[in-house]
């Protein structure tokens, strides 16, 4: 299919003494929803942060569209047309919605913020993720239900124009309607030629959007496969053994 | 409210601003006692003030007491520049001043009531040397420990002590070990910088030059950690009650006596004739060093305290038999004979 | 811009402007209120009671000449709590801003009367010093990271010793020069006074209306035409009866006139405006919310937290730079006190008074100025009772105390309805 | 006890001693170390630079006389700072702790002086009232709900009257009570010492023998033995080479002799012991830290967050207290300054250089310990170096940032890896 | 089924000038499972945090096995025997997991924390709730990955004798193994006789597990239903649109 967007080659990544990644590579591709999977403490959350700057890596290759580059910051990450929603959604709660949305890339005329465009757009994002108990956009987002919370940091990432757009676990608190919007969103946006990576536990969700599936277990990577080419046990069993068959970690990587 | 009438202002107020409670105990508890007394016998308003050490405060009081119609102003300032700033004020206002203890420069008040801070200083100096001459040390070390760098009136009481010891400095008679000051006269830094000189000296310090009874005790209480009390004299200034005490068991050498009720007494009979209207004539002058003019000045002697004129202190009332002579004291004080 | 907002927006805009009529608005500013979200209403109440109690006590306290007194006292205070605000909404505190304000005003009298500079080059100098000191604090902070707290305190110690050492260990020098003793000491005449209230009001009035106007055109939800018009006649009225008493003859010396507005007064208006500009409408200002709000969100959105970090304490120090100057002109002096003794915490006292966290994210500029006049008013009466120091002390203490506390039932009402 | 835990656990404990033996046990703390994780080990080494720096400057700083001084002077500082441990464990502060330490030693020296009282009940009317402080304060703090910042802000003021008040305007108070004056002024003698030293060692020695065999018995990993013994033996050298110092001659007047273990040294480990057992081994001390880390999490979980707070104003009062009788008994005397100037600021400093956090859940007695010696040894040292106090404040701002900024690199570490 | 183990009655409660919740009514039978589902911002949770004295109610009864009770704080309802695992998880970052889950319940002997003894609890816990990638139960849970903490919260939870406990979106950050295990716990407790309530915007779960639907709509309740007694399809349609055929709110309720 060309060159990844994003490749990752051989990244460790330990925190004093634990270790959480060990030698991973991941490769997403632009056009196609690429999804995250892992049991809990796998180190999906370690790697997405490691890709947007939060932690620096200790070793390894970054390269974007076949381009060796360092990260170092989350500015870095940006510039780079990667764009995060991260699992432990950081919000200001001491802004309201409209500002939470717009931060870091505030509408301005002139010097000044332009405060109705800004307001007139976080409107109509949050109504297109089918969010409906939001009384204000100019609530503060301390306010905010568990869901709702979730649907502004995802309204967040996709306002932007960005090459990559990774999502945690973006459905774990949303309903049901809500969940079906984000993920004709997640699909919309692979169509637009975007790459997108997304994490999730339920994999019903996975089936239903990605285009392949790359498998975290204990800090390595299991297997990175085509979704069509796997089924729904096999992939549980990547998650839970690390391995399935002939896909998978050899036996003594497993067990290391 | 008709205090701010410009025409009604004839009732005489006099308005006083003591600058701090900390530098020493004798703004609240003498100046202030004596000027009321002075003020309720001569049958005036008044209004007295505690800037606290803060001169935003003192300006804010001062403000005050010109808005609240105070025909005389009475001063202690905490430095020239806030002093000048509302001596000019009053002027003005057509308020006449008097600078009570430190004189303003450049502020042109009506008088200046003061002991002179030099003076106290060179008190001090021979004190020390009187002590030291009494024990017999030769050659001996000194140690001064100086009152706050920021306050003006410890860089004069320095000046005095060093004007008598320097000619002995110059002729290595003394030997100056270590000189430093003591940040806001606070006792118990003065104790710890005290420690320090006396380990850095390893012991070997003769004479304490204190610029006054808090610091002296501060350095009597390490000296006594080392047993060294008593044959180290410490220099004091105040006559408080425990510089006294310090000085009837022999722990300090002197201290200083103002006797502030003369001065308070003498700035009260001179604002009370401002406040009537009337000018009176006094006989001494000072220089004020930035104007160049001479303002009319009482100026007070101060009195050195040593073991046996302890008794003059009370007699005069400053401090009381019962306040000095506890049961600790009661011995010595007969000795001293204070009865 | 993105792939989403090129849809049509299949929904209206959440938000439905339900409470319709002035009665509407009403009720919702009373449910408010109610629910905590006072503004600053405590301040102000806490303003009222001390004019009361302290006008009960002393009638001279409400008088024109006293009320003159006032605002040039809370200028300095006020000046240096609005560049701490900066601070604080980091979540940082500076407890040197006193003694830089004391080092940048020695650094002014040094150029004015050592050298004989003219006063622009000596309030150049003066902020070129706090910018210094600011860029230095800053960089502790945010690049070594040591924390603020320690950071400020070495240079509290620091700078204490470098008050000193400018004035060569106690002396004290005077400020003569006319322009920056005006500052403190001189006043508008009446008719500029009119003139500048007038000027002020307008401009309030024509901000209001655009914003108004802009809204109204997106189709967003704006304010009755009876609020705005409700705010602007309020502010009209509070000027203009402040100007009035300011304007009245305060001289007690026949011979010699003295009214107006302090100098003062425009001042501190100029950098209200200019930093409730800053934090309100441009990026930076939400940048530094963003950051106090919460540091790691801002540094995902991609924000440079350093950059802002050590700007704010620029921005603090230059602040007390102009605290400084203001202090010099108070007391056309400058010596080793000068921003020392009570100077910082009364600043402190006054943002946080004013209802600015000391945890960071939450403040605003008009806070320091009104809390900077809890802070001086309650300074202000006290020098008007003639009681003995420790019973001023203990009295300013509940006095503040109290003053708080107005603004903790508020707070507290809040937390119980959220 | 619940549904859950009387099933039979179905996997072993996650924790597996994959570490093995002594080396393995080095490269761990080798990894802590280099993962941030430092504990002591950067007040200890602070302490060091300024032992070689100082040594270097002024030989006399490291002889055994200076170093009795160090640990006289530290006291109250010290003892100051471990209440203040407490406040700001829980994201809180108290600026009148010095000023509260003041009220208690005017009270004290009242008692003992003027009234003639025993020495017991001079403390014991100290204690009650930095009791009752402490309950003020809380209550302002946890019920009231006026941030700590302001409530002990004014207190500052207030207690700054209230010490006046006391000492009628400004007098000073000798102290002559044998027994007050011998806890800053008087030393054990050499065999009470080395008394002292064995049991601290060999009490130490027991308590980790019975701890880790504790954790041997319920199968949980405990440590090696040789690193207990290590940990142990440490101890000893530590303990036993100061004891050692300290019992060399001191004195300067050859008719009398002055050698031994201050007095104040058994008081403050014996209130750090105390300490460290409420914080580390009580539910308390958990609780402490659980409010700290957050509120609202401890709230959750049922505990009496209110009551914590005002607990821990009350302790931190206490001790200021306690630092007041130190405060009276070094300098002999009680003045209006006693507990003021910069009392406050070095304890607070003495706690944070020693790694507490001012944002509270973090932070250890010890620390307190630590840190007031690093600022004391500051203090100590200038006042060696016989600059002019311009220099000296400039000198020790400098130094307080060196010793802060150790610490600092070391957690810029642990935020790099982590 | 005899009296409710808890019993609400016209709840409401406002936010400054936000209705969050209006006239609830809610019922809770020891032994069975009550899930309560509805919309992102529905008034879930913050009918949960009035149950467990977070927020006070404005107005209605709270009985708990039939008699009035008043709750004003979490040690209130501690104390009447009510255990909640929050959505936005209240742990301390700066303890342990130990230490977490023995918070305010500690373990002691004589006054002294029992340590060990609640190390090996806490171990054996965790072991039963699937969880396998926590390093050491001395780690702080700052350094835990979403679906740790969750678990850290759930076994904290349920480590007590209490009658009530209410899971509010427990197993949205779970793996696959893990939301297993606690939809097994969740059933084993109201085997135990004990009253659960399960917040959860999977409707598989839901059926799974419980026995009775309670579903908000917009701060109303629009029903309270034997689980068996209706469809998926229903359930949906009841949280999007607060009624579905005879269940539900009226039609001018809806509306309001
Ligand atoms: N700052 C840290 N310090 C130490 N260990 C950490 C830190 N952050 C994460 N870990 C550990 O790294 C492992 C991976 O965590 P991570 O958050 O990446 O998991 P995850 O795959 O996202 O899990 P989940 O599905 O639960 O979100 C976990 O075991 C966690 O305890
Ligand atoms: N403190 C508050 N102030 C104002 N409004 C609030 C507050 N807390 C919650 N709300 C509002 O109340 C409504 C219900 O919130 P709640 O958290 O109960 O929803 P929920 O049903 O739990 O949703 P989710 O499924 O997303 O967790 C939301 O619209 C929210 O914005
Ligand atoms: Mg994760
Ligand atoms: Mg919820």
């Amino acid at each position: 299919m060309g060159t990844p967007l994003l490749e990752l080659r051989g990244i460790n990544k330990s925190f004093g003494p634990v270790q959480v990644l060990r030698d991973v590579a991941f490769t997403v591709q632009p056009g196609e929803v690429t999804a995250l999977v892992g049991d809990n403490g796998a180190g999906k959350s370690t790697l997405v942060k490691c890709i947007g700057g939060i932690y620096p890596i200790d070793s390894g290759d970054y390269l974007i569209e076949g381009k060796q580059v360092s990260v170092h910051s989350p500015r870095d990450a940006a510039q780079l047309g990667v764009e995060i929603v991260y699992q432990d959604l950081a919000l200001c709660d001491n802004l309201d919605i409209v500002q939470n949305m717009f931060l870091g890339r505030e509408r301005r005329s002139g010097m000044i913020l332009d405060e109705p465009t800004m307001e007139q757009l976080a409107s109509e994002t949050l109504a297109s993720l089918s969010v409906r108990t939001v009384k204000s956009v100019r609530q503060q987002v301390s306010s905010l239900s568990g869901g709702q919370r979730q649907t502004v940091a995802i309204a967040k990432a996709v306002l932007w124009n960005s090459k990559l757009v990774i999502l945690d676990e973006p459905t774990a608190a949303l309903g049901v309607a809500q969940t079906a919007q984000v993920l004709e969103l997640v699909r919309r946006l692979a169509d637009n030629g975007l790459a997108v990576v997304l994490i999730s536990h339920n994999m019903n969700d996975v089936f239903a959007v990605s285009d392949r599936i790359a498998a975290l277990y204990l800090g390595r990577m299991a297997a990175q496969v085509k979704t069509t080419d796997v089924t729904h046990a096999q992939v549980v069993e990547l998650i839970t053994s690390g391995r399935s068959g002939a896909l998978g970690l050899a036996e003594e990587g497993a067990a290391a | 409210e008709d205090t701010t009438d410009p025409g009604a202002a004839k009732t005489p107020k006099i308005g006083v601003i003591l600058p701090d409670s900390k530098s020493s105990a004798r703004w609240e508890t003498a100046d202030r006692k004596y000027l009321e007394e002075a003020f309720k016998a001569a049958g005036v308003q008044y209004d007295i003030q505690n800037a606290q050490g803060d001169k935003t405060q003192f300006q804010s009081i001062a403000d005050q007491m010109i808005t609240g119609g105070v025909t005389v102003l009475v001063i202690v300032n905490l430095d020239s520049g806030t002093g000048k700033a509302v001596l000019d004020k009053a002027k003005a206002q057509g308020i006449p001043t008097i600078d009570y203890d430190r004189l303003t420069l450049g502020g042109g008040a009506e008088y200046y009531v003061s002991f002179d801070n030099v003076a106290v200083g060179r008190l001090q100096g021979e004190g020390l040397v009187k002590c030291l001459t009494e024990k017999g040390v030769k050659n001996p070390n000194i140690a001064q420990l100086n009152g706050s760098p920021t306050d003006n009136n410890a860089t004069l009481f320095k000046e005095g002590g060093v004007s008598v010891l320097k000619p002995k400095y110059d002729a290595n008679e003394y030997k100056l070990v270590d000189d430093q000051a003591v940040p806001d006269w606070d006792n118990a830094q003065g104790g710890v910088i005290f420690q320090q000189m006396l380990t850095k000296a390893n012991g070997k310090i003769d004479g304490v030059l204190a610029a006054n009874d808090g610091l002296g005790n501060a350095a009597i209480s390490v000296l006594k950690t080392n047993k060294l009390n008593g044959k180290v004299p410490v220099t004091g200034q105040d006559a408080t009650v425990q510089g006294l005490q310090n000085i009837l068991v022999g722990d300090q050498c002197m201290t200083v006596y103002k006797a502030v009720k003369k001065e308070a007494t003498a700035t009260a009979e001179l604002a009370i004739a401002l406040a009537k209207g009337e000018k009176k004539q006094v006989s001494q002058t000072t220089k004020d060093s930035e104007s160049g003019k001479d303002v009319p000045s009482v100026l007070l002697e101060p009195q050195a305290i040593y073991f046996n004129n302890v008794k003059d202190v009370v007699t005069d009332g400053y401090v009381t038999k019962d306040e000095l002579c506890t049961a600790d004291f009661a011995a010595k004080c007969t000795e001293a004979g204070i009865s | 811009m993105s792939a989403v907002t090129k849809e049509p927006a299949t929904a209206v805009a959440p938000q439905a402007a339900r409470d319709e009529g002035i009665l509407g608005y009403l009720r919702g500013y009373g449910q408010k209120v109610r629910g905590g979200d006072m503004g600053a209403l405590p301040a102000v109440l806490g303003l009222l009671v001390l004019c009361v109690v302290f006008g009960l006590a002393r009638p001279v306290f409400l008088t024109a000449p006293n009320f003159a007194n006032l605002l040039t006292q809370a200028g300095p205070v006020v000046v240096i709590a609005m560049g701490l605000v900066f601070v604080l909404l980091l979540g940082e505190i500076d407890l040197s801003a006193g003694y830089t304000s004391g080092v940048c005003a020695a650094v002014l009298a040094i150029m004015l009367t050592t050298h004989g500079y003219p006063w622009y080059v000596g309030v150049a100098a003066a902020l070129a010093t706090g910018l210094v000191i600011g860029l230095l604090l800053g960089f502790l902070v945010a690049k070594v990271g040591i924390p603020s707290f320690v950071v400020t305190l070495a240079a509290f110690l620091g700078f204490q010793g470098t008050v000193l050492w400018l004035l060569d260990e106690g002396t004290n020098i005077s400020v003569r020069d006319s322009v920056i003793i005006s500052l403190e000491n001189e006043y508008l005449s009446p008719a500029v006074g009119w003139g500048l209230a007038a000027v002020t009001v307008l401009g309030f009035a024509a901000v209001q209306l655009i914003q108004q106007r802009n809204r109204r055109r997106r189709g967003l939800k704006a304010d009755l035409w009876q609020v705005v018009a409700f705010r602007v006649i309020g502010l009209a009225v509070l000027v203009g009866f402040a100007v009035a008493i300011l304007n009245q003859e305060r001289s007690r010396n026949p011979l010699f006139s003295l009214k107006g507005v302090p100098i003062i007064v425009p001042v501190v208006g100029v950098l209200l405006l200019l930093w409730t500009f800053v934090l309100r409408r441009t990026a930076y200002g939400r940048h530094i919310y963003a950051v106090g709000g919460n540091k790691e969100a801002a540094r995902r959105a991609g924000i440079a937290v350093d950059r802002i970090r050590i700007s704010a304490f620029v921005i603090c120090s230059s602040m007390a730079a102009v605290g400084g100057v203001l202090l010099a002109s108070q007391a056309r002096s400058v010596d080793p006190n000068t921003g020392g003794s009570n100077v910082l915490l009364y600043a402190v006292a006054a943002a946080v008074i004013g209802g600015t966290s000391l945890f960071g994210g939450k403040g605003r500029v008009l806070d320091a100025v009104l809390g900077g006049l809890v802070i001086t008013m309650i300074i202000n009466g006290m020098g008007l009772v003639g009681w003995s120091s420790a019973y001023k002390y203990i009295a300013t203490g509940v006095v503040l105390l109290l003053a708080a506390s107005v603004d903790a039932f508020s707070r507290r009402r809040a937390a119980a309805s959220s």
